[in-house]
């Protein structure tokens, strides 16, 4: 297969395998999965970004996923006036408090000179400042949570439109992998795979456990939709939507349904089309050369000029915000923000197999891995059923195996999804479109 | 007649995979009854679709439950299962597909109050009403002093809250309300803390087949607590198998009525060969015998015109139905008369959607599960 | 005349992409050296990656003590008795000096004190070393544990790599003295050499080897004699 | 008196449960450290292949307890501990032939070989759905307890409890036997030290005579060992459930990064490490100051620096700082 | 131009920088040769910014340079080639040496996507400047060839070629010669002596290859055990008895046994 003709080749056929979805379940489904691809590619995206072009090891893309989920909520759910009356003041001061502690101690630390002084000093300063915090930011967290905490109990967001939480998604995930990246980048591989997870893991932790921020495990609901998105049950309203969709033959709810599903995805596809142009510019021009140098041969590359540490931190926070603007759009999406839901199974390891399965180092790569994985996560599902229902054809009715095989179809989707997986990476170990 | 094809939307895998037949098969036995009476809509007969809403992650709940509302049209679906998940996918699927969700085990006070056209209920009651119910236990036990830890979900969450307020309420202490994380290997630093706070009993808001386990096996291996209170998402038969008579004189709480209605509720199951007192089977039945009443009152399978009757099936007028007895229910109302459904839950909705909430205790004896009372 | 110890005959391949090698000989005496000089890139390497075996030859073949090797894998030729210290990547870095010696002497059963004494004695600076990560060592030491670890095998063949790059005077010609020395006791030779013109004083053979073909070949010394030899590939 | 019981408190709740847990993590994080050292990737398998050999001993030790055979006071488990590992190894090298030998023989980036035991993960983890269920099994028999929590209160008279399982005592000398039974085979025995030499430099190790069908082989089947071996102990003293063996992975790697990957030592102590900063940062001191404090000044609060809820993000940060400070592990470990 | 004063730089307890004083002028090429293990190459790590000195301290024209990192000392003029070649080996020959340049107005994101004619006519000059490097290398025929898909000798080239892509101010070349055809060598010590003459490059050369030093180097300075033992001309250090000893040796000595046994 010639280098040119195997993208065209390749993206066909994963076209093709949508195709087949909507012939089979209809429009519907298969928009319904293009949308959760299209975002999925976009973290694919930023993963590759700083892996195929950085080698950075990261593997905590689920913490960047969840702050563009936040910024979603902070942005566009309104703000809830009684709990910022009840101790909105009190959360802010105290936050402000502790920033300026760690700030204080890591200013002491550069400023003291050696010894044990210093050491000694630092202590005291941060046990002050932790108390004071803790003096003013706990009865404040009480007070909000107190306020109607069924309904809210948070301090809510902005209120302003949701599509401005996407690169306010961006700017979280970047503010925070620029904090992780200051600290973690001199870590080498795998030690840095583990920290990042670490990191991942403790944001995933504040998320669920800190209530007056976004309600924690309680999730924010709710979330209004983007421009612009209609909402199904308006259109079921409009008399012009209706005999328009009945003109087309369809029904009210599913021409309704495939109207949104057709928005967002118009929505998505021109965020990913607009960042795969940048990624793509940049990577083919001086700037990716010298990314690769790096990636390469970092000592080599610092001989030869180059502020490797500071790069490593511009793509490591570049990548994690195009992370975030994806989260973000996926929270837009589901209109909730859920805590609980994010496990790194889903949302770190998946995408890391789109990414090494469309071709590390590799943007169309993204592109392709993450419309083809999001498909087959979805349909391994039915497809596993099927493929039992295959195999037991044969077997009597009410067979012991015959029922223990069907009712361990449900498994069958990690089952596939492995085989699937080894498959694409037996016949092509660069992954489907390799770097060039 | 047609063949009107209804879904079930249920955590087949995740952590409360083990509840999940249960509810299945009871769901399945009422369209079974329907169907095989001849009497629905001129003789239609139902398919199901099933979609594993896997209790925990919204968005493959979503997605599977898509599947079974926009490829396979089902007209109503039994789920979904936990509350989180089903939050997700009455907003993402069922409202803007019209489609009545009926969850026979969604029992976070949240869903109370959700805007959702008509389209939800839930035959099961609020975790507010199981809050109470928890304290009344514990006071009429004698236990003055508790410590609660609950699974970190919206589920978990709600219920330790609204057990503690109701607790304190009525004069009891809680030492120490701390969350768990559920699938984790190791408890020992939250039963080193619920220990140290202490307690008479240990109230655990958790799931049987995940980290509520592991909590209790932590708490008898080191001696931390004795006796434990169970509510709903507890109550289940890993308790018997795993701890047994360890854990005997500890007692739980969990949504089911007595009475005619669940008797015969019981035989019914017996007889199709599944054990009727599973969690939140009896409700399960009542979810799927529901949609079917409404059906025929409104004489429409579609949902936008059966969602009305529904209240008024279940509330309404005229003979009380129980289990078995949907051939009855549908020729009267196919003649159009009323009947008040009662189902195996004594199903009576308030707030417009949810079941007011009769609970029964159990209790711990020689390693089995056994019905103390009904409240 | 007898057929040579060790002969790549006409070897044709390369990494893959395009032949590097085309139609190239090398052969050795059984006790002689053997050396090959040649422009970089000239296909020395790659020449003696094919002898051990660890490129596909399109076309010709390898034969070593009248045997047919052409199929062999690079290990089952260590067995057979060829020891190889390649250009790059010649040593354990994570290994200790000693153990990098004793992994030299892996396939063999008897007591290999002996030898580890002799090339302790060779390179004393690796005997204060031998407890040190060889990754840890300065350019020429490490060239010196790739040389001592082939050593340890008491190999039938010798191959080596460019032994001396990187190496200091003094002992680059302790290392040519025990070369002639091993040659002398039987073991056959076969090096890459940029250093060439030492080496060929002591070759009994030398090639020269221009893109993947064989330019000149002769003796040593007549090839030390050939002034375009030593304009074009000797430095003059 | 209030002093014991202060003590008995921390020993019941801190430090032997702590110590049961860290050797629980070390043994697991011995299989990462190996694979990690001679095969050189993370192997995202390992939680899997506990929990294969784990579900294989299992159904053994149900075969056993069938015929009647048990094992005195020890779980009979340990008996078809064995077994299991045989039928670990079996697994290990069908897929290593099936899969893993390719990407050798291509020469594969480390990352290929990370994502491919990915895909090992996935396929596992539904084969031991498949045949073991997706329940809790609690397999463990003989004598559970060497001290149980009420015998040590009716012997002492102390207020608080003390228990001490059989699993823990087991799982902490088999740790400490595997960590030396390792640390000598790597650098003492030549096997050990020709699967170093395959790691650090494969092309070389070829031209040394050195097997690496031979160095691969023995590896996979320490690995099957310890990992058997740890998820057997592991599910004896919790109990087996296929996907708390995949949640394990976490803290596993964690334990042996921490410690440096690659090196044996550095499992033990990472896995020490990762266990003691879960348990005692998120420790309620509470009972224990009630205990030494005056009545006067005993505590209202719970006393605890940080509720559980953050004790993952806890043992991780504690990670992270150790790693900022010795940036390959508290062992130097090493680094593809 | 550089002085060293004082300089050690251990490893646990070895001393492989043991009290080094040196200084090398502007406009010399200085040798600097001495037994294997020296630390020859420490020096130069410690120089380039690669590894911190225990103590001691290093000044370039003056200024005090200790333990900066290698990418600010590139940016003062100060480049050096690697013992073991460092190539960037998913790249070709050619990006190779047109990653070098600094300042390019290509490597700032901004000008990737809004300044692209800008780059283009950057990038035209560059890849002249690296074409003609090559040429110079006698390897053009290897521009577009991966860097990890050349020979050894091959990728020492590319080592030094890249130090020809800028003006530098000093350079410090370990070993370029050690696996390079001696033919070529003597080309590139063509080039090396052109570059100092023409272009006033100041370098400092480590090398084995004594012909080399010869025709290159003035003054020499020689290392061992982590000091510095002698510093003179090539002559003056040839002539030096604990030179001979510790570092040149007497030549082949088996030259002459093997006259005698054959002859
Ligand atoms: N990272 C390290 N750890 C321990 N010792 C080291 C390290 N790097 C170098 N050494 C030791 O320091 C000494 C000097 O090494 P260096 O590389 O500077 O030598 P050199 O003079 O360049 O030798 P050569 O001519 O062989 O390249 C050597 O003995 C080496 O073993
Ligand atoms: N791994 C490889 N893949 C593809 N081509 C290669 C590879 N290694 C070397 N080559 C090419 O093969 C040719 C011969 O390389 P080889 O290493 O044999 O040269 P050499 O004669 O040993 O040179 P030197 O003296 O520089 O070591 C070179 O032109 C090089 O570009
Ligand atoms: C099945 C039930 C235990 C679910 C639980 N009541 C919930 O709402 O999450
Ligand atoms: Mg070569
Ligand atoms: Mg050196």
């Amino acid at each position: 297969m010639s280098a040119r003709l195997r993208p065209v080749l390749l993206f066909g056929a994963v076209a093709l395998l949508y195709l087949a979805t909507a012939y089979v379940y209809g429009w519907n489904l298969t928009l319904a999965i293009v949308n959760m691809g299209l975002i999925g590619a976009i973290m694919a995206l930023g993963v590759n970004m700083q892996w195929g072009y950085a080698g950075l090891f990261n593997i905590g893309i689920m913490g960047f996923v969840a702050l563009g989920g936040l910024a979603a909520v902070l942005i566009s759910i309104p703000p809830v006036p009684e709990a910022w009356a009840a101790g909105g003041m009190g959360v802010v001061l105290g936050l402000l408090i502790g920033a300026a502690t760690i700030a204080g101690a890591v200013l002491l630390w550069k400023k003291l000179p050696p010894g044990k002084l210093r050491g000694l000093i630092i202590v005291i300063f941060l046990v002050a400042g932790f108390w004071l915090y803790g003096k003013i930011f706990s009865p404040a967290v009480s007070a909000v949570e107190a306020v109607n905490p069924a309904g809210t109990g948070f301090l809510g967001g902005l209120g302003l439109p949701v599509l401005f939480a996407w690169p306010a998604g961006g700017l979280l995930a970047a503010g925070a992998a620029w904090i992780i990246g200051k600290t973690a980048l001199g870590l080498r591989s795998d030690y840095l795979a583990i920290a990042t997870l670490g990191i991942s893991e403790i944001i995933i932790a504040i998320l669920k456990n800190e209530d007056w921020l976004n309600r924690g495990v309680k999730n924010v609901i709710g979330i209004p939709r983007p421009w612009p998105v209609p909402y199904e049950v308006q259109l079921q309203q409009d008399q012009g939507f209706l005999a328009w969709a009945a003109d087309w033959g369809a029904s009210a709810a599913t021409a309704s349904s495939i109207i949104v599903k057709l928005s967002y995805a118009g929505l998505f596809l021109m965020v990913l089309l607009i960042l795969i142009t940048l990624v793509e510019l940049s990577w083919r021009s001086p700037w990716g050369r010298m990314m690769r140098a790096i990636r390469d041969n970092e000592v080599s590359a610092a001989a030869m000029g180059k502020d490797v540490t500071r790069r490593h931190l511009q793509i490591f926070v570049l990548g994690s915000a195009v992370v975030g603007v994806a989260g973000a759009m996926m929270t837009t999406l589901d209109g909730q923000l859920t805590p609980g839901s994010y496990q790194p199974l889903r949302f770190t390891f998946l995408i890391w197999v789109m990414v090494i399965v469309g071709g590390s180092g590799n943007n169309w790569g993204s592109l392709l891995g993450g419309m083809l994985i999001w498909w087959l996560w979805i349909m391994v599902e039915p497809m596993g059923l099927w493929l039992m229902q295959l195999i037991t054809s044969g077997m009597a009715e009410g067979y012991w195996l015959k029922k223990h095989l069907i009712e361990s179809a449900a498994h069958m989707r990690m089952l596939t999804m492995g085989v699937i997986l080894l498959l694409v990476l037996r016949f092509s170990p660069r992954g489907l479109l390799p770097e060039k | 007649g047609e063949v009107i094809p209804m879904g079930i939307s249920i955590g087949y895998t995740g952590p409360l995979e083990s509840m999940a037949p249960g509810i299945t098969a009871a769901a399945e036995m009422a369209f079974k009854e329907a169907s095989d009476s001849g009497l629905l809509l001129d003789g239609s007969t139902i398919t199901t679709y099933k979609a594993d809403s896997t209790c925990i992650d919204a968005a493959a709940a979503t997605a599977a439950m898509e599947r079974i509302v926009t490829s396979d049209k089902v007209r109503g679906i039994v789920g979904g299962m936990c509350s989180g998940e089903t939050t997700a996918t009455l907003q993402n699927v069922a409202m803007p597909n019209g489609v009545v969700m009926i969850s026979p085990s969604a029992t976070s006070p949240a869903l109370s109050s959700l805007e959702a056209n008509d389209l939800f209920y839930r035959t099961s009651p609020s975790d507010a009403r199981q809050g109470v119910v928890m304290a009344e236990v514990l006071q009429e036990r004698g236990f003055k002093t508790v410590a609660v830890t609950y699974t970190n979900n919206d589920y978990g969450k709600g219920l330790a809250d609204a057990f503690q307020a109701a607790f304190e309420a009525i004069g009891g202490k809680v030492t120490i309300n701390a969350p768990h994380e559920d699938g984790k290997a190791d408890y020992t630093a939250e039963v080193g803390a619920l220990a140290s706070a202490g307690g008479e009993v240990l109230v655990l808001a958790g799931y049987v087949d995940q980290g509520g386990s592991g909590i209790i096996r932590g708490s008898l291996d080191s001696g931390a607590f004795e006796t434990f209170l169970f509510p709903d998402g507890m109550v289940g038969t890993p308790l018997e198998t795993n701890f047994g008579t360890q854990i005997d004189g500890s007692f739980g709480t969990n949504p089911a009525s007595e009475g005619e209605g669940r008797d015969k509720f019981m035989e019914l199951a017996k007889a199709a060969g599944f054990d009727g007192n599973s969690a939140f089977a009896a409700e399960g039945y009542d979810a799927a015998a529901l949609m079917l009443l409404a059906m025929a009152k409104a004489k429409s399978s579609d949902p936008a015109v059966y969602k009305k009757e529904i209240l008024g099936v279940a509330n309404g007028e005229g003979e009380k139905i129980y289990p078995g007895e949907l051939a009855k229910a549908l020729e009267i109302l196919n003649g159009g008369g009323t009947v008040n459904y009662e189902g195996a839950t004594s199903v009576t909705f308030v707030n417009g959607r949810e079941s007011a909430g009769n609970y029964r205790e159990t209790e711990m004896k020689d390693g089995k599960l056994t019905v103390v009372k009904y409240r | 005349m007898a057929e040579p110890f060790l002969i790549g005959e006409t070897m044709t391949g390369g990494y893959g992409g395009a032949d590097i090698l085309h139609g190239c000989t090398l052969a050795v005496e059984r006790g002689e050296i053997a050396v090959i000089v040649g422009p970089n890139g000239a296909g020395k390497s790659t020449a003696m990656k094919a002898v051990f075996g660890m490129l596909k030859l399109r076309a010709g073949r390898v034969r070593f003590d009248g045997e047919d090797i052409t199929a062999l894998s690079p290990q089952d030729r260590v067995v057979r008795g060829m020891g190889f210290v390649p250009q790059t990547q010649n040593i354990f870095t994570s290994m200790s000096v000693e153990e990098n010696l004793e992994m030299g002497a892996f396939i063999r059963r008897d007591d290999f004190r002996d030898t580890m004494a002799q090339v302790y004695d060779l390179f004393p600076i690796l005997k204060e070393k031998r407890n040190q990560p060889a990754g840890e060592l300065s350019g020429g030491q490490r060239q010196q544990v790739a040389v001592g670890r082939a050593l340890m095998t008491r190999p039938k063949v010798l191959m080596l790599d460019e032994p001396t790059a990187g190496v200091s005077p003094i002992v680059m010609d302790e290392l040519f003295d025990r070369i002639i020395e091993i040659a002398r006791s039987g073991i056959s030779i076969l090096m890459v050499e940029q250093n060439a013109r030492q080496a060929l004083e002591i070759a009994d053979k030398g090639y020269v080897l221009v893109q993947g073909a064989n330019r000149f070949t002769d003796t040593g010394k007549a090839l030390m004699a050939d002034p375009e030899v030593r304009r074009s590939f000797l430095g003059g | 008196m209030d002093i014991l019981n202060a003590i008995v408190a921390l020993l019941n709740f801190v430090v032997i449960p702590g110590a049961a847990y860290g050797a629980q993590l070390a043994l697991g994080a011995l299989g990462v450290t190996l694979v990690y050292g001679i095969l050189r990737f993370s192997n995202f398998a390992h939680g899997d292949t506990m929990a294969f050999g784990t579900a294989a001993t299992i159904l053994v030790t149900w075969g056993l307890t069938a015929l009647g055979i048990t094992f005195g006071p020890l779980p009979t488990a340990l008996l078809a501990l064995p077994f299991g590992i045989a039928a670990t190894i079996a697994l290990l090298l069908g897929t290593d032939r099936l899969v893993y030998r390719f990407y050798r023989r291509v020469k594969a980036a480390p990352v290929i070989f990370v994502m491919v035991s990915m895909g090992i993960m996935f396929v596992m983890n539904g084969l031991n759905r498949f045949i073991i269920g997706v329940g809790d099994i609690n397999f463990v028999d003989g004598e559970r307890f060497l001290i149980t929590a009420r015998g040590f209160r009716e012997a002492t008279g102390l207020a608080e409890p003390l228990a001490l399982r059989m699993t823990q005592v087991i799982t902490l000398v088999t740790a400490a036997i595997a960590v030396a039974l390792l640390f000598w085979f790597l650098n003492r025995t030549r096997t050990g030290k020709s699967m170093r030499a395959f790691s650090d430099n494969e092309d070389l190790a070829l031209l040394s005579g050195i097997n690496p069908d031979h160095v691969v082989r023995v590896t996979w089947m320490i690995v099957a060992a310890l990992a058997t071996t740890a998820g057997v102990l592991y599910g004896l003293d919790k109990s087996f459930k296929a996907f708390t063996y995949f949640q394990l992975l976490l803290p596993i790697f964690a334990s042996a990064v921490v410690g440096g990957l690659g090196n044996p030592l550095g499992a033990i102590a990472g896995g020490f490490v990762i266990a003691f900063s879960e348990v005692t940062v998120t420790y309620a001191w509470k009972k224990v100051a009630t205990y030494v404090l005056p009545e006067s000044l005993a505590p209202e609060g719970l006393m605890q620096l940080m509720g559980t809820d953050y004790k993952f993000a806890v043992s991780f940060a504690i990670l992270v700082v150790v790693l900022l400070i010795k940036p390959t592990g508290i062992f130097k470990g090493k680094s593809v | 131009m550089i002085v060293v004063e004082n300089l050690h730089r251990h490893f646990g307890g070895f001393h492989a920088v043991d009290g080094a004083s040196l200084t090398i002028e502007t406009g010399s090429i200085t040798g600097l040769i001495g037994p294997n293990g020296a630390g020859k190459t420490t020096l130069f790590n410690v120089i380039a910014g690669r590894l911190p000195p225990t103590s001691g301290r290093v000044t370039m024209a003056g200024e005090d340079i200790t333990g900066l990192p290698p990418h600010v000392l590139f940016h003062k003029g100060l480049l050096r080639t690697f013992q073991i070649a460092h190539e960037f080996g998913s790249m070709t020959v050619r990006e190779n040496l047109m990653m070098v340049p600094p300042h390019q107005a290509g490597e700032t994101l901004w000008n990737t996507w809004f300044g692209r004619k800008r780059i283009a006519d950057e990038e035209r000059a560059l890849r002249a400047k690296a074409d003609e490097v090559l040429e110079f290398l006698t390897i053009s025929h290897l521009a577009d060839q991966k860097a990890s898909q050349i020979s050894g000798g091959q990728k020492k080239l590319v080592e030094l070629g890249r130090t020809m892509m800028v003006d530098a101010k000093i350079v410090f070349l370990d070993e370029v010669g050690a696996g390079v055809n001696r033919t070529l060598l003597n080309t590139i010590g063509d080039a090396i002596i052109r570059l100092n003459r023409e272009r006033g490059y100041t370098f400092c050369v480590i090398e084995h290859d004594m012909d080399f030093i010869a025709r290159l180097c003035d003054p020499v300075i020689v290392m061992a055990e982590g000091k510095v033992l002698a510093k003179g001309t090539v002559d003056e250090v040839k002539n030096d008895e604990r030179v001979i000893e510790a570092y040149l040796g007497t030549g082949l000595k088996n030259k002459v046994k093997d006259e005698a046994a054959h002859g």
